[in-house]
C-alpha cells in the first residue's frame, strides 16, 4: 500500500493503484500493433506487385533476350547485378517479370477457384438435399484424386500456356472453397435474418447472394489469400516439370532451368525458388492477419 | 430454510493461530479494467466467508487472484497471505503445491469445467497421486470413495462414466469431490450453484457445508445470490465495483445493512418471512448501473447513493467500524440526525 | 512498504513445459541422425558394375520398340551377328565369318559353334533365320533395313545365307546386337512379339543373364557364366539403375553411387566442373553406330518458308559456333550436311554457302518483300521444338533471341513428344521445329529417309516432315541405296550433300557429341563402335 | 469393443459412398483422357527416333485405341469389375502387376511422410502454443511459414546439396542401394537412409499446415473452463499441456488431417522426380507422357482407394480420440 498513511475523515484514499492497467489500443493503430505480422506481410506483397507493375520500365528489353555472356554470379557483374543465366538472360529481369507471370497466374487461378468453389458452395449449402449430396460427392471425388495430377492432365490436354494453366491449378482447387461455403451456407441457412428475408418475400438467388454471402465471406477472404499461395507453388511445380508456358519467364521456369546447374550455379536455383517463398509467405501471413482481424475473439489473448 | 446454525463470534480480535487467509490491499487490473481496487478481508480456519455483490464487481477475479490463477493479460498487487506464506511473491513450485492440496476451487459450469475426453475417475484421481504419491490402484480406490462422500449413487461403476454421460447436479458433485480429494484447508466455491436449478442447489449447498464441517475446511463462498448467503455463510462482504462496502456477520447483516449499497441489496430481495405480498410490498430499485458509477473519484456507490453528500466526492471512503461490523460510508458510519432518520425509514 | 508489483502476465508455472518439450524434441533429432550414419556405409559388395539411365526403357529388347533406352540395354543379353570398330568395320560376334558375294546379292554368314541359349538349349542358324525374318515384319526400320532381302536359307546349323532381289551395300552394317537382336526361335515362334513375356525377362546368348527389374527403381544383370566368350564377363552383376533428375545423376557420379553411363549422363553445365574430379573418366568414342544431327525443319507448305530467300536469311541469321558453345557448352561438332561428321565415309566437310551475317538476312528478307512494321516486327512464326532433350528448348530459345534479331519475332510452344510426334506428322500443323535425327549406320537407312519425296507419308514420324521433294535428290538416294562400288556411292552422296546444301529444306546445326563417363576403376567399357550399347563382354572392376 | 462396432459401420459407410466416386474418378478421367492430343503409339515411335505405317499400325491395334471411345470404356469397366485394372501394352505387363511394384514405394514415402508431419507438426504446434506471444512462438511461426511458403521440391534439391553432396551423410536418390546385398537390418537401415530426405521434403508443407493447427486448436482449448480446473489441482504444466489440453487440442486436428491427404499424393509427383523415388506418382506422370491410359486410371484409382481408406483410419483415430462421437 504505497502512498499517504491515514489521517482523519478525509481519509487517505482507499488505495493508489500502484500501477496503469494496460491501455486497448483501437482503430488502424490497433491493426498495426496488435498484428504486425499482417503488416510484414501487405508490405513484401506491395513491393512485388510495384516490381511486376514496373518490369517494362526497370527492364525494358525480352527478359529470354540473350543479352551477357552465360552463367555470371551475382555481382560478379555490376551490369547484370542478379548474374544470368545458363543462355546469358539476365536473372534480374527474369525474377521482376517472373514476378509478374506468379501472381496473374496465382490471383486468376485462385478466382477461378473461388467463383466455382463458392457457386458449389452456395448451392449445396443452400438447397441441400439431392442437389447438396450430388455436389457434396462431386467435391470429394476432385478432392481424392490428386490435385496436381489433375492439372497435369489438364495441361497436358490444353497447350501449357498461362490461360491453360491458370484454368486448371483453378478447376484443381475449388474443393476446399466449395467444403467451407458449404459449411457455412448450412448454418447461416437457419438463422433468423434468412427466415425474415424469406417472409419479405426475397427470390432464392437474392437471398443466397445479397444476404447469406456477405456473411459467409470472412472464413473465404482468409482461404483466398492461402489458394493464391498455393496456385503460385502450384505453377511452380508445373515449370520445374518442363510444363510450364516456354514464351514467359516465370520463377518455376528458373528454377526448373537453373536445376541442372544445381551444383555449380546453385543461385540460379536459390533466388527464384526465395523469391517465391518469400511472396508465397506473405500471402500467408495476410491470410493469418485477415483471420485475426475478422475473428475477434482471438484479439483478446 | 433455517437460519445458520451459528455465526462466528461477533469482530473478536484476530488470534493469528485460527487466521487462515489474510488479504490485504489485492489490487486486480485486466487490460483497460481495474476490476479489484484494494480489498482487505480474512477468513478463519473452519470459517465460511461470503464474497457477495452484483455480477462484474470483482468477486470472481478475487478468488481467482487468491489461488494465483489469472489469465496471463492480468495484473496484481496486495498482499494474501495463506496461512503464513505470501502467495502474490510465492514462486510457482510452492504455489502449485499448494493448489489442490490445501486450497480446492469448484467452478461455476459443471458443463465446462470438465475434461470431456478423460474418464471423471481418472480426473479426481489426477489430483490423488499428484499430491498423495498413492499408486493407481489406491487412487482408484480413494476416489470410489469421495465419489461416495459425495453421494453419487454405484460409485465403482460411474468411475470410468465420461463427463458427457452425467448430470449438471452430478458433475458439480465429481467438482466438489476432485476439490475436497486431499483434504484442503480452503475450499474456494466461484458460484458453485447458479448453474443449477433450486432444488439442486440447496442439496449441493447442504453436501458442500457438511463436507465443511466434516473435513474442517474454510470455506470462501463467492455468489451474487443473497438467499445462499443467509442460510449457508458464517461472515459476508459486500462487494461493489471492485471494493468491499461492508464486512460484517452473515446474521447482523441481514437484521440490520448498514451501507446504502447493503440496504438497497436487502430491499430489492423478496422476503417470504415478512408476509408481504407482491401487490403490498414493491422491491425498491437501485437507480443507474455499476458502469456509470465506474470512474468517480470519490465513493463508487456516491452517484446511485440516496445519502450522498459532497465529502463523498472527494476520496474513496476507507472501512469504519461501525455497530459490530466495517463499513465504507462516511455517511452512516458518522453518527448524525439525517443518518438515522434514513435508516429509521427504511 | 512497497509492494512489487509481480506481472501475472506469464501463464503460471510456464518454465517447466517449455524443458519438457524441449528435451523431447532434441531427442527426436538425435536419434535421426543416428540412425541414418550407421546404415549408409553398407559392406563390401560382389564385383558390381552398376550403370546409370535417365529414364525406365519401355522393353529389354530392342524387338519391336527401338526407344534409345531400349537400345541401351538389349545387347547385355540379346547379341547381334557381329560387333564394329570405329570405323564400322566388322568384327565376330555370333557368326565368326561373312561373305558377300561380288554382285551383293548373297550374303553367308558362318555361326560361333558350341553356343548356347541362357535356357541351356543350343544356338542354330534356325534362330538367326527366323530373327532376320521376324525383324523384316515387325522391327520400326527392318522394313527398310531388309527390304532387299527375299529369302534366307541354312543349308546347316552352323550356316545362313541371305539372298537379295538388289545390293544393299548398307546391309552388312546392319548387324550390331542392338540394331538386329537375334533372339530364340523356340521362345518367339508362333507368339505376338510385342507381347511375348521375354520383353520383359530376356533370354539370349550374352555375357550377362536376366536377374530382377524393380519397375522404376533398377534392372540386375548376373553373369553368364558359361558364356561363349570365356573369361568374360569379368564382373559378377551390372545393374541399371534409373535417376530422372540430371543434378542427381552428376551426384551420384561423384558420390560413386554408379559406375558408368553413356550418351551424356550428366547436366552439359556440370561437365566442366565434373572433368576437374579424379575418379571420372570422359569418353568420345563409342557412339559412332548411331551419330545424331540436331536440325530445324522448315515446313516447305508454309506461306513464309516456302520462300528461299526466307530460308537462307534464317541459316545466316545463326551462328553455328554459339550453338556449339553456349547451347552445348562445347560437346558438340557444327555442321552443315545433311550426313553427320560421325559418317566418316561419307560426311562431306565442306562448308554451307550461307555463313552468319544478319546484314545480308535482313536485305533478303526486304527482297523477300517482307519490311519490319513499326519499327522491328516482320512476321510471326511458331517455333515447335522436340521434348526430348533439354539442349531442344535451349536452341529454340536461342533461335528466338537470333531471329528476334533479324524482325521475325517466333513464338515457342512446348508439348510432349506424343504431342509434338502428332503436331508435326500426322497434323503437319506448324511452322518450323527443332528436331533431332539419328543418321544410325548408314545414310541410306538413316538420312534417306528425310530427304526423299517418297517417304513423305501423313503419320509416319521421322519420315521427310519438310515435304521436300527433288528429283535429282530422289534419283541420287534411290541409285546410292543400290550402288556396290563405294568409290561411285561416296560421290553420289557428295552430289547430295551438295543440292541439299544448296535447297535448305531444313538446317542441320550441330552434332551433339554424346560422352560416356565412367569411373576411373572401370576398363575396357568402349571396346565398340555402338560402345555401352554393346553387350559389355570385355568390362572389368580394378 | 467400442472401436471394433465404430470400424465395422463406418468401413461399410465409406465403402458405400466410396462406390459412387470411383465410378466417376473413372469416368471424369476416362473422357478428360480422350481429349489429350498424341496416342501411345505415337509416343514409342517418337522414342524409337523411326518408323513405318504399318509399324504404327500394329502399334495402334495392338493398344486397341483402332476402337471407338465408348467400346474402350466399356471394355475397361468390364475389366474393372472383374477387378482387374487391364493390361498396359506399353510396358508389356497387367497394370495391377506394375502398379502393385511402385504402390509399396509410394506407401512407404507417404506413411512416413505423413506420420513425420503429424508428429512434428503438433510437436511445434504444442511448443508454440506453449510460448505463446513470445519470441520462441515468433521464431518458430517464422519458420514454419518459411516450410509452408517455400516450394517442396526446391526444399528437397537444397537439401540434396547439403545432405548429400556437402556433408555425404545420405544417399542422393533412389530408394534402396542396389547390389550391396547386406544383411536383413542393413537393408532396413539403407531403406531408411534413402527414405529421410524425400519423405522431410514431401512433408514439409504438411508439417507447417499441423504445426498451424493444433497452435490455434491448442490456444482456443486453453481458454476452456476445465483447464483452469486443472491448474486448481495443482498439476505441472507439462501435464496439463499434454493430458488436457493437446488431448483435446488433437480432435479438430485428425478431422482435417484427412483432407490433406489428396494433394500429399499430388505433391509426391514432383518430389519423386526429385529424388528418382519409384513411387507410383512419377508412374503416373511417365504414364500420362506415354498417353498409357489404362496405367493412368489405374494409378488415379489406387490413389483414390488410399485417399478414402486412410480417411476410414483418421476417422476411427477421431473416434477414439473423442468419446463424444460414440454417443451420436
Amino acid at each position: 500500500m504505497s502512498g499517504e498513511t491515514s489521517s482523519s475523515l478525509a481519509s487517505p484514499a482507499a488505495v493508489a493503484v500502484p500501477f496503469k492497467p494496460p491501455v486497448v489500443r483501437r482503430g488502424l493503430s490497433a491493426i498495426v500493433i496488435n498484428h504486425p505480422t499482417f503488416v510484414v506481410g501487405l508490405a513484401i506483397l506491395t513491393v512485388v506487385f510495384v516490381l511486376a507493375l514496373t518490369a517494362d520500365i526497370l527492364y525494358p528489353g525480352d527478359p529470354m533476350d540473350m543479352v551477357g555472356p552465360p552463367l555470371l554470379w551475382p555481382f560478379q557483374d555490376m551490369e547484370y547485378p542478379l548474374g544470368t543465366d545458363s543462355l546469358g538472360r539476365d536473372v534480374a529481369a527474369g525474377l521482376v517479370y517472373g514476378a509478374r507471370v506468379s501472381l496473374i497466374i496465382g490471383f486468376s487461378a485462385a478466382s477461378i477457384g473461388l467463383l466455382i468453389g463458392t457457386l458449389v458452395g452456395a448451392i449445396g449449402g443452400f438447397f441441400g438435399g439431392l442437389i447438396d449430396n450430388a455436389l457434396a460427392r462431386l467435391t470429394e471425388l476432385f478432392q481424392t484424386v490428386p490435385t496436381f495430377l489433375l492439372v497435369i492432365v489438364i495441361v497436358a490436354i490444353g497447350e501449357p500456356s498461362l490461360p491453360v494453366m491458370a484454368l486448371a491449378i483453378g478447376i484443381a482447387s475449388w474443393p476446399t472453397i466449395a467444403r467451407l461455403v458449404r459449411a457455412q451456407f448450412r448454418s447461416l441457412r437457419q438463422q433468423d435474418f434468412v427466415m425474415a428475408a424469406r417472409s419479405l418475400g426475397y427470390s432464392n438467388t437474392r437471398i443466397i447472394f445479397m444476404e447469406i454471402l456477405p456473411n459467409a465471406l470472412p472464413p473465404v477472404v482468409v482461404t483466398a489469400s492461402v489458394m493464391v499461395a498455393g496456385a503460385i507453388l502450384t505453377e511452380t511445380g508445373l515449370s520445374f516439370l518442363n510444363m510450364g508456358d516456354p514464351n514467359l519467364v516465370s520463377w518455376g521456369s528458373m528454377i526448373g532451368g537453373g536445376r541442372e546447374m544445381l551444383r555449380t550455379a546453385w543461385y540460379l536455383t536459390a533466388l527464384p525458388g526465395i523469391a517465391t517463398a518469400l511472396t508465397v509467405l506473405a500471402l500467408n501471413l495476410i491470410g493469418d492477419g485477415l483471420n485475426e482481424i475478422f475473428n475477434p475473439r482471438m484479439r483478446q489473448r | 430454510m433455517t437460519a445458520p446454525a451459528s455465526s462466528a463470534p461477533a469482530r473478536s480480535e484476530p488470534h493469528a493461530g485460527n487466521r487462515l487467509l489474510d488479504v490485504r490491499d489485492l489490487c486486480v487490473a485486466f487490460p483497460g479494467h481495474l476490476a479489484v481496487r484494494g480489498i482487505s478481508f480474512h477468513i478463519d480456519r473452519g470459517e465460511t466467508l461470503a464474497l457477495v455483490g452484483e455480477s462484474g464487481c470483482g468477486k470472481s477475479a478475487t478468488s481467482l487472484a487468491v489461488m494465483r490463477l489469472l489469465p496471463p493479460g492480468a495484473r496484481i498487487a496486495g498482499a494474501v497471505t495463506f496461512d503464513g506464506i505470501d502467495l502474490v511473491q510465492a514462486n510457482e513450485r510452492t504455489l502449485r503445491d499448494l493448489r489442490g492440496k490445501r486450497m480446492g476451487l469448484i467452478l461455476q459450469e459443471p458443463m465446462t469445467s470438465l475434461n470431456p475426453v478423460l474418464t471423471i475417475g481418472d480426473q479426481i484421481a489426477e489430483n490423488l497421486m499428484r499430491h498423495e504419491k498413492l499408486t493407481r490402484a489406491q487412487a482408484r480406490a480413494r476416489t470410489v470413495e469421495l465419489l461416495d462422500l459425495v453421494r453419487i449413487p454405484d460409485p465403482a461403476r460411474r468411475y470410468d462414466d465420461y463427463p458427457h454421460n452425467m448430470s449438471g447436479g452430478m458433475r458439480q458433485r465429481v467438482m466438489i469431490a476432485m476439490a475436497v480429494a486431499c483434504n484442503p484447508q480452503l475450499l474456494i466455491a466461484d458460484e458453485p450453484t447458479t448453474a443449477l436449478d433450486v432444488t439442486l442447489q440447496s442439496e449441493v449447498l447442504e453436501l458442500l457445508d457438511s463436507l465443511r464441517r466434516q473435513l474442517d475446511m474454510a470455506l470462501l463462498l463467492i455468489t451474487h445470490d443473497l438467499g445462499v448467503v443467509a442460510q449457508w455463510a458464517d461472515r459476508v462482504a459486500v462487494m461493489y465495483a471492485g471494493n468491499i462496502v461492508e464486512k460484517a456477520g452473515a446474521h447482523a447483516l441481514f437484521e440490520n445493512p448498514a451501507h446504502p449499497y447493503s440496504r438497497g441489496l436487502m430491499g430489492s430481495t423478496l422476503r417470504l418471512e415478512g408476509g408481504g405480498h407482491y401487490t403490498s410490498q414493491r422491491l425498491t430499485e437501485i437507480p443507474g448501473t455499476v458502469a456509470s458509477a465506474l470512474h468517480e473519484p470519490g465513493c463508487n456507490f456516491a452517484p446511485r447513493c440516496a445519502l450522498a453528500t459532497a465529502d463523498c466526492r472527494i476520496a474513496p471512503p476507507p472501512l469504519r467500524p461501525f455497530e459490530g461490523r466495517q463499513v465504507a460510508c462516511p455517511v452512516v458510519t458518522q453518527p448524525s440526525k439525517e443518518a438515522d432518520r434514513v435508516a429509521a425509514g427504511r | 512498504m512497497t509492494i512489487e508489483v509481480r506481472a501475472q502476465a506469464r501463464q503460471p508455472g510456464r518454465s517447466r513445459t517449455q524443458t519438457g518439450l524441449k528435451t523431447t524434441l532434441a531427442a527426436l533429432a538425435l536419434c535421426a541422425t543416428a540412425l541414418s550414419t550407421t546404415a549408409f556405409s553398407g559392406t563390401a559388395r560382389a564385383e558390381t558394375a552398376t550403370m546409370v539411365m535417365a529414364t525406365e526403357p519401355p522393353t529389354l529388347v530392342s524387338l519391336t520398340n527401338v526407344a534409345t533406352t531400349a537400345l541401351g540395354v538389349s545387347a547385355k543379353v540379346t547379341e547381334g551377328l557381329l560387333e564394329y570398330d570405329e570405323n564400322l568395320n566388322p568384327k565376330p560376334q555370333l557368326a565368326i565369318a561373312w561373305e558377300v558375294s561380288p554382285d551383293g546379292l548373297t550374303y553367308t554368314f558362318k555361326l560361333r559353334d558350341g553356343v548356347r541359349w541362357h535356357d541351356g538349349k543350343p544356338f542354330t542358324a534356325d534362330d538367326v533365320a527366323y530373327s532376320l525374318n521376324l525383324l523384316k515384319k515387325v522391327h520400326p526400320r527392318g522394313r527398310t533395313t531388309f527390304a532387299n532381302v527375299t529369302s534366307i536359307d541354312t543349308p546347316d546349323p552352323q550356316t545362313v545365307v541371305l539372298h537379295l532381289s538388289k545390293p544393299a551395300p548398307y546391309l552388312l552394317k546392319a548387324f550390331a546386337a542392338a540394331e538386329t537382336p537375334i533372339i530364340a526361335k523356340h521362345i518367339y515362334e508362333n507368339t505376338d512379339p510385342a507381347s511375348n513375356p521375354n520383353g520383359n525377362a530376356p533370354i539370349g546368348t550374352g555375357p550377362f543373364k536376366f536377374k530382377e527389374w524393380s519397375r522404376g527403381n533398377y534392372i540386375a544383370y548376373e553373369r553368364n557364366d558359361d558364356y561363349w566368350g570365356k573369361p568374360d564377363p569379368k564382373i559378377d552383376q551390372l545393374v541399371v539403375k534409373f535417376i530422372p533428375d540430371a543434378a542427381a545423376r552428376s551426384i551420384a557420379f561423384e558420390s560413386g553411387g554408379v559406375d558408368f553411363g553413356y550418351r551424356t549422363p550428366v547436366a552439359l553445365s556440370d561437365l566442366e566442373r565434373l572433368k576437374k574430379l579424379p575418379n571420372l573418366k570422359f569418353e568420345t568414342k563409342g557412339a559412332a553406330y548411331s551419330s545424331n544431327v540436331t536440325r530445324l525443319e522448315f515446313n516447305l507448305d508454309n506461306p513464309y518458308f516456302k520462300d528461299h530467300k526466307v530460308r537462307e536469311a534464317v541459316a545466316r541469321a545463326l551462328d553455328r559456333k554459339v550453338i556449339v558453345n553456349t547451347i552445348h557448352y562445347g560437346a558438340a561438332i557444327p555442321t552443315s550436311s545433311p550426313i553427320a561428321p560421325g559418317l566418316k565415309a561419307f560426311h562431306d566437310p565442306a562448308p554451307s554457302p550461307y555463313t552468319y551475317d544478319i546484314k545480308a538476312a535482313n536485305k533478303l528478307l526486304d527482297e523477300a518483300g517482307y519490311a519490319p512494321k513499326e519499327g522491328k516486327t516482320r512476321f510471326h512464326v511458331t517455333l515447335d521444338y522436340n521434348p526430348i532433350t533439354t539442349e531442344g528448348r535451349r536452341l529454340a530459345e536461342y533461335i528466338r533471341a537470333s531471329l528476334s534479331r533479324i524482325g521475325i519475332a517466333v513464338d515457342l510452344r512446348a508439348q510432349d513428344i506424343s504431342a509434338f510426334v502428332k503436331r508435326i506428322y500426322t497434323d503437319r500443323d506448324f511452322d518450323f521445329t527443332v528436331n533431332g535425327a539419328s543418321n544410325l549406320f548408314d545414310p541410306t537407312v538413316g538420312v534417306q529417309r528425310l530427304y526423299w519425296s517418297k517417304s513423305f507419308v501423313k503419320g509416319v514420324p521421322f519420315s521427310n516432315s519438310t515435304h521436300y521433294s527433288n528429283p535429282e535428290v530422289d534419283q541420287l538416294l534411290e541409285q546410292a541405296a543400290v550402288e556396290n562400288d563405294p568409290v561411285k556411292r561416296k560421290e553420289q552422296f557428295r552430289k547430295f550433300q551438295e543440292i541439299v546444301g544448296r535447297d535448305i529444306p531444313d538446317l542441320n546445326l550441330v552434332q551433339p557429341v554424346f560422352l560416356t563417363v565412367h569411373n576411373t576403376k572401370v576398363h575396357d567399357l568402349v571396346t565398340t563402335a555402338d560402345g555401352v550399347e554393346g553387350n559389355l563382354a570385355h568390362v572389368e572392376i580394378k | 469393443m467400442r472401436l471394433l462396432s465404430r470400424t465395422g459401420r463406418s468401413l461399410r459407410r465409406t465403402l458405400i459412398q466410396a462406390v459412387p466416386t470411383v465410378i466417376g474418378i473413372v469416368i471424369l478421367n476416362f473422357l478428360l483422357l480422350q481429349l489429350v492430343p498424341g496416342d501411345a503409339a505415337d509416343v514409342i515411335a517418337g522414342e524409337s527416333g523411326s518408323a513405318t505405317v504399318e509399324s504404327m499400325a500394329a502399334l495402334r491395334k495392338q493398344f486397341g485405341l483402332d476402337q471407338p471411345v465408348l467400346v474402350q470404356l466399356l471394355s475397361y469397366l468390364n475389366h474393372l469389375a472383374h477387378f482387374s485394372l487391364g493390361f498396359s501394352p506399353r510396358y508389356n505387363m497387367p497394370v495391377g502387376e506394375l502398379i502393385m511394384a511402385r504402390l509399396p514405394y509410394t506407401l512407404m514415402l507417404m506413411a512416413c511422410a505423413f506420420t513425420l508431419s503429424l508428429v512434428v507438426g503438433i510437436a511445434c504446434g504444442a511448443l508454440m502454443a506453449a510460448f505463446a506471444r513470445r519470441w520462441p512462438d515468433r521464431a518458430m511461426s517464422l519458420v514454419v511459414l518459411v516450410l509452408y511458403s517455400a516450394p517442396g521440391f526446391w526444399v528437397g534439391l537444397m537439401m540434396i546439396v547439403l545432405f548429400s553432396v556437402h556433408l555425404g551423410w545420405l544417399p542422393s536418390g533412389g530408394a534402396i542401394t542396389i547390389g550391396a546385398n547386406l544383411g536383413f537390418w542393413d537393408a532396413v537401415g539403407d531403406q531408411l537412409a534413402h527414405l529421410v530426405l524425400p519423405s522431410f521434403s514431401l512433408a514439409c508443407f504438411f508439417i507447417a499446415v499441423y504445426a498451424r493447427l493444433t497452435r490455434s486448436a491448442m490456444l482456443e482449448v486453453e481458454r476452456q473452463d476445465f483447464v483452469r480446473t486443472a491448474q486448481a489441482k495443482g498439476l505441472t504444466p507439462f501435464t496439463i499441456q499434454i493430458r488436457h489440453v493437446l488431448r483435446n487440442a488433437l480432435i479438430p486436428v485428425t478431422t482435417v488431417a484427412g483432407l490433406h491427404l489428396g494433394n500429399m499424393l499430388g505433391g509426391a509427383i514432383v518430389v519423386e522426380t526429385v529424388f528418382g523415388w519409384p513411387g507410383m506418382g512419377r508412374l503416373a506422370l511417365d504414364a500420362v507422357m506415354a498417353r498409357d491410359f489404362s496405367v493412368l486410371l489405374g494409378v488415379l484409382l489406387l490413389s483414390s482407394f488410399v485417399v478414402i481408406f486412410a480417411n476410414v483410419l483418421i476417422d476411427l483415430l477421431h473416434a477414439w480420440l473423442d468419446p463424444r462421437i460414440e454417443a451420436e
